[in-house]
């Protein structure tokens, strides 16, 4: 089953993160980056790296979209 | 001696700065200086020592851990990056009470890891420790190209991040596929099984780290950043970007390349991309009257000649890359410390306002260091030209022969032009007070630019050995693999 | 529908560029999918019996590339330098709405969890998947959970500097104690016996540099969150 | 029923299309996005690409994760440990310089109101 989740991950992956740069509403492409992040922590998960499976969680999905909405409170909502 | 105390002491001063800012006003300031000045007599002593090339290592042996190479070649850029910091350092001082920065400790924390990740660049043989280098050296330049909070200077240190961010990612897509074919990390290593990579393999990684390094050693298509960035930073800090940081990036990549990237039509593109990068800088400098965005683009100019000369790949062209790597070091370096000495009135300056100063001293250091960037005799940058125009003429390169003489041609006309703006005859009403301080690091710095020139003998052979270490690529993986 | 139309030209044109330039890599790369050759991690795997630690991963990132993690520890420092010196809070003018009072209890309740598993994470990296990096992060996302609930929650400045100072200089300095005594920075210079390998004390310097750079990464972690918090406040 | 994706030849190969088609999302977005904050989200897109392609193709399926414990303790049977160090290192790096990035942008626009990266223009005069 390993190969099949490895796809239909990546798949999702790249849906979210074309999602995220094509919307317009800046807070969507956000979430959806975050798709990306969680994405990645699957997959990592899935190559046997629970190390950087960790990190990508708790740097790429959770710090990096707080840096990311701070940036939108500022920089107003709208691509 | 341990050539790890040259990142680690920086280092170890940038982690210590709060504690040391707390032991009062002038402690970090002299602090620094001290430390650079002890780094700048542990270099000499190493070179006065004479000794043959050292490898140190971090934790485990050789080829599977990370190791610091010193030989002569890093050696001498070790020594000039300690040189112009301590002097930039002094500088910082001497001038200091005039105009402080704000928050003084975070500067010069940012000063000493920019020192400590230049002279890592140069030492370590292990490409991603490069990498993580290479960050350094980018993310402490942002800030201090951004250090002013001005709209302008927030703009360079935005264009100058996304650009870092950019090279970093197509770096590191290299040194994975590097290692994802070779199998490991260590230059040398990397430098014996490389030629044994399919050929497509080979072009993908060599375009692929000729991109993430172009951004930084300022090539053609990738330096549209540059003058915006030196316009934006202060004088000050453009010394140390034109000075250290340029020169830093440039050793790595030739490095890299003689080591394994060298193939015929690879470094025939290179050279060409020099010679065009060079001519387009100055062409487009010609119409500047901003003297910090003109300075930016000789500086374009310069480096591209120096990229043209590493490029060359044989003894004597890279013994004038030397040459011109420390005559351009020391000339920018002067006319960027003098801009920010004449600058404290007013930033981003117009050339015309080079008529209305009155300030003889300052003058006669800034033609001194333009004479010197022009390459007239008597000056060390004469002996850098010379070397490579005479190497071009041996291989033939009739070309890029005629593409150097034209660039510095063209330099020539508006460096004369500001010549002129200098002697204009007229009244001068601005007056611009140096201190002593200042006029003796100009003092040093013309001087050695005068001795240099007129002995070049002194250090050729220092140089030459220098060139010799640098493209022997079986030395170096003989010293790392062994046998 | 007009594609002329609804798409600018600009778009269209990057999107071919990128996907030339894409197609190109995935051509090369498919062709020569790398072998599954000899490397140093095999090297490093078996050199890992003799002198590492349970946690491979930790013993490379700790020990035998160590200075790959003190140069980014660096980076981390200047980067929350950096952010210190761009949005240096205005105190004056704070508007945080206070927040509801579950939120407020709940997060307070929460925090010594957060921070509990965060050192666990830490203190563990040398025999469980974690250590001194993503234990930091987690640190500072329970800073900043407070930070969120909180109206006038605020980890004081001098605090974080101090053990921001104090992990870096004693990473350096276990560095040169390493140089002193065995002659390669950052070596292992702490007596470890292999044959405790998955014991908590084991390892010897590993761990401890490990917590060392937990520290400095909650520090500075923090630091740059409430940075940005605190800069948000005054819009 | 997918049993033939598990192959390690048809792995990589999902691996390496999939990590490339993120890399050109993200360096789609780079090159037509003007917005500051979709420049930095495409920046983030192209290096998670770089990050699975490496893990992606340095693992074997056969293998476990690096980490003695008390059932596994051959290293033969062990994934490769140095990808997994770089990209931990890598990924802070890349979250450092996002950190530093923003909080310039948020300046800049405070002092100018620009948000596109095609306006900020302050210099040429």
């Amino acid at each position: 089953m390993t190969g099949f989740i490895i796809l239909a991950t990546f798949v999702g992956i790249i849906v979210v993160a074309f999602a995220s740069i094509v919307q317009k509403r800046l807070a969507d492409s956000v979430v959806f980056l975050m798709g990306v992040g969680l994405g990645s922590v699957v997959l990592f998960f899935l190559f046997k790296a629970p190390d950087v499976a960790l990190t990508e969680a708790v740097i790429g999905a959770g710090v990096g979209t707080f840096i990311f909405l701070i940036a939108l409170k500022h920089l107003g909502e709208q691509a | 001696m341990s050539s790890t105390l040259f990142i680690a002491l920086p280092l170890l001063f940038g982690f210590a700065t709060p504690l040391l800012s707390r032991l009062g006003k002038n402690a970090l300031a002299y602090t620094s200086v001290l430390m650079q000045l002890s780094l700048l007599g542990l270099a000499l002593s190493l070179l006065l020592a004479h000794s043959s090339t050292t490898v140190e290592l971090i934790s485990i042996a050789a080829p599977l851990g990370i190791s610091f190479v010193l030989s002569t070649a890093s050696l001498l850029m070790v020594l000039l990056f300690t040189l112009l910091m301590t002097l930039f350092s002094l500088y910082y001082l001497f001038q200091r009470r005039a105009n402080a920065y704000a928050n003084e400790s975070k500067f010069f924390t940012l000063l000493n890891m920019l020192l400590a990740a230049s002279i890592g660049l140069v030492l370590s043989s292990d490409i991603f420790n490069i990498y993580v280098f290479f960050e350094i050296a980018g993310i402490s330049a942002y800030i201090l190209s951004a250090y002013s909070k001005t709209a302008l200077a927030l703009e360079s240190g935005l264009k100058y991040l996304l650009t870092g961010a950019v090279a970093s990612i197509f770096l590191l897509f290299a040194i994975v596929l590097i290692y994802l074919h070779v199998g490991s990390l260590n230059l040398a290593v990397i430098a014996e099984q490389f030629q044994l990579l399919p050929y497509n393999v080979k072009l993908l990684i060599s375009l692929l780290l000729l991109i993430g390094f172009g951004f930084k050693v300022e090539v053609f298509p990738l330096n549209f950043w540059v003058t915006d960035v030196y316009q934006g930073s202060t004088s000050l800090v453009n010394a140390l970007f034109s000075g250290i940081v340029v020169k830093a990036y440039l050793f790595v990549f030739f490095h890299i390349l003689y080591l394994f990237l060298s193939q015929g039509e690879f470094t025939l593109f290179l050279l060409y991309l020099g010679g065009v990068s060079m001519l387009v800088a100055e062409v487009a400098g010609l119409r500047q009257t901003n003297l910090k965005r003109l300075f930016a683009y000789s500086s374009l100019g310069q480096v591209a000649l120096i990229f043209v000369a590493f490029a060359m790949q044989n003894i004597q062209a890279v013994q004038a890359a030397f040459f011109i790597v420390i005559a351009h070091s020391l000339a920018k370096f002067m006319l960027f410390l003098a801009l920010a000495s004449l600058e404290k009135t007013e930033q981003n300056m117009h050339i015309d306002r080079l008529k209305q100063i009155d300030s003889p001293f300052l003058m006669v250091m800034m033609f001194l260091a333009m004479l010197s960037l022009l390459g007239i005799p008597l000056f060390v940058g004469f002996v850098g030209k010379f070397l490579l125009l005479k190497s071009l003429a041996v291989e033939g390169m009739l070309t890029l022969l005629v593409m150097v003489v034209v660039a510095s041609f063209i330099e020539a006309i508006y460096y004369f032009k500001l010549m002129g703006y200098m002697l204009h005859k007229g009244t001068r009403s601005e007056k611009v007070e140096v201190s002593l301080g200042e006029k003796m690091i100009f003092v040093s710095l013309g001087l050695s630019l005068l001795l240099l020139g007129v002995f070049p003998m002194s250090i050729a052979g220092f140089l030459q050995n220098a060139a010799e270490v640098l493209l022997d690529q079986t030395a170096y993986i003989t010293l790392l693999v062994g046998g | 529908m007009n594609i002329k139309r609804d798409i600018p030209t600009a778009t269209l044109s990057g999107f071919a560029l990128s996907a030339v330039l894409v197609l190109t890599l995935i051509t090369i790369l498919l062709q020569y999918l790398p072998l599954s050759q000899q490397r140093v991690g095999d090297a490093l795997l078996v050199l890992n019996e003799k002198e590492g630690v349970a946690n491979v991963v930790t013993t490379v990132v700790v020990y035998f590339r160590g200075f790959d993690t003190l140069g980014e520890i660096a980076v981390l420092f200047i980067a929350s330098l950096g952010v210190g010196l761009m949005l240096q809070p205005n105190t004056e003018c704070r508007l945080k709405a206070e927040s509801n009072f579950m939120l407020q209890t709940a997060s307070t309740l929460l925090f010594p969890l957060i921070l509990l598993f965060g050192i666990y994470v830490m203190v563990y990296g040398h025999l469980s998947p974690g250590g001194g990096f993503q234990g930091g992060v987690i640190i500072a996302s329970g800073v900043l959970l407070l930070l969120i609930s909180h109206k006038n929650f605020e980890v004081p400045h001098t605090v974080i500097v101090a053990f921001e100072t104090v992990a870096g200089v004693s990473y350096v300095l276990i560095g040169f104690m390493g140089l002193l005594l065995l002659d390669t920075f950052l070596g292992n210079f702490i007596p470890h016996d292999i044959a405790n390998m998955g014991m908590l004390l084991s390892g010897g310097v590993i761990p401890l540099i490990y917590i060392i750079v937990g520290i400095k990464v909650g520090s500075e972690m923090s630091g740059i969150v409430q940075n940005l918090m605190q800069r948000s406040d005054d819009v | 029923m997918f049993e033939f994706l598990n192959q390690p030849e048809v792995i990589k190969t999902i691996v390496t299309l999939g990590a490339m088609s993120l890399f050109f999302v993200g360096l789609f977005g780079l090159l037509t996005r003007k917005h500051i904050v979709k420049v930095f989200i495409s920046i983030a897109i192209m290096e998670s690409a770089i990050f699975l392609l490496f893990i992606g193709l340095s693992f074997n399926r056969e293998k476990v994760a690096p980490i003695i414990d008390a059932t596994q303790t051959q290293v033969a049977t062990m994934n490769d440990p140095i990808p997994q160090a770089m990209i931990l290192t890598a990924i802070v790096i890349g979250m450092a310089v996002l950190a530093l990035g923003v909080s310039f942008a948020i300046e800049y626009y405070k002092l100018t109101g620009k948000t596109e990266i095609d306006t900020m223009n302050e210099m040429r005069f």
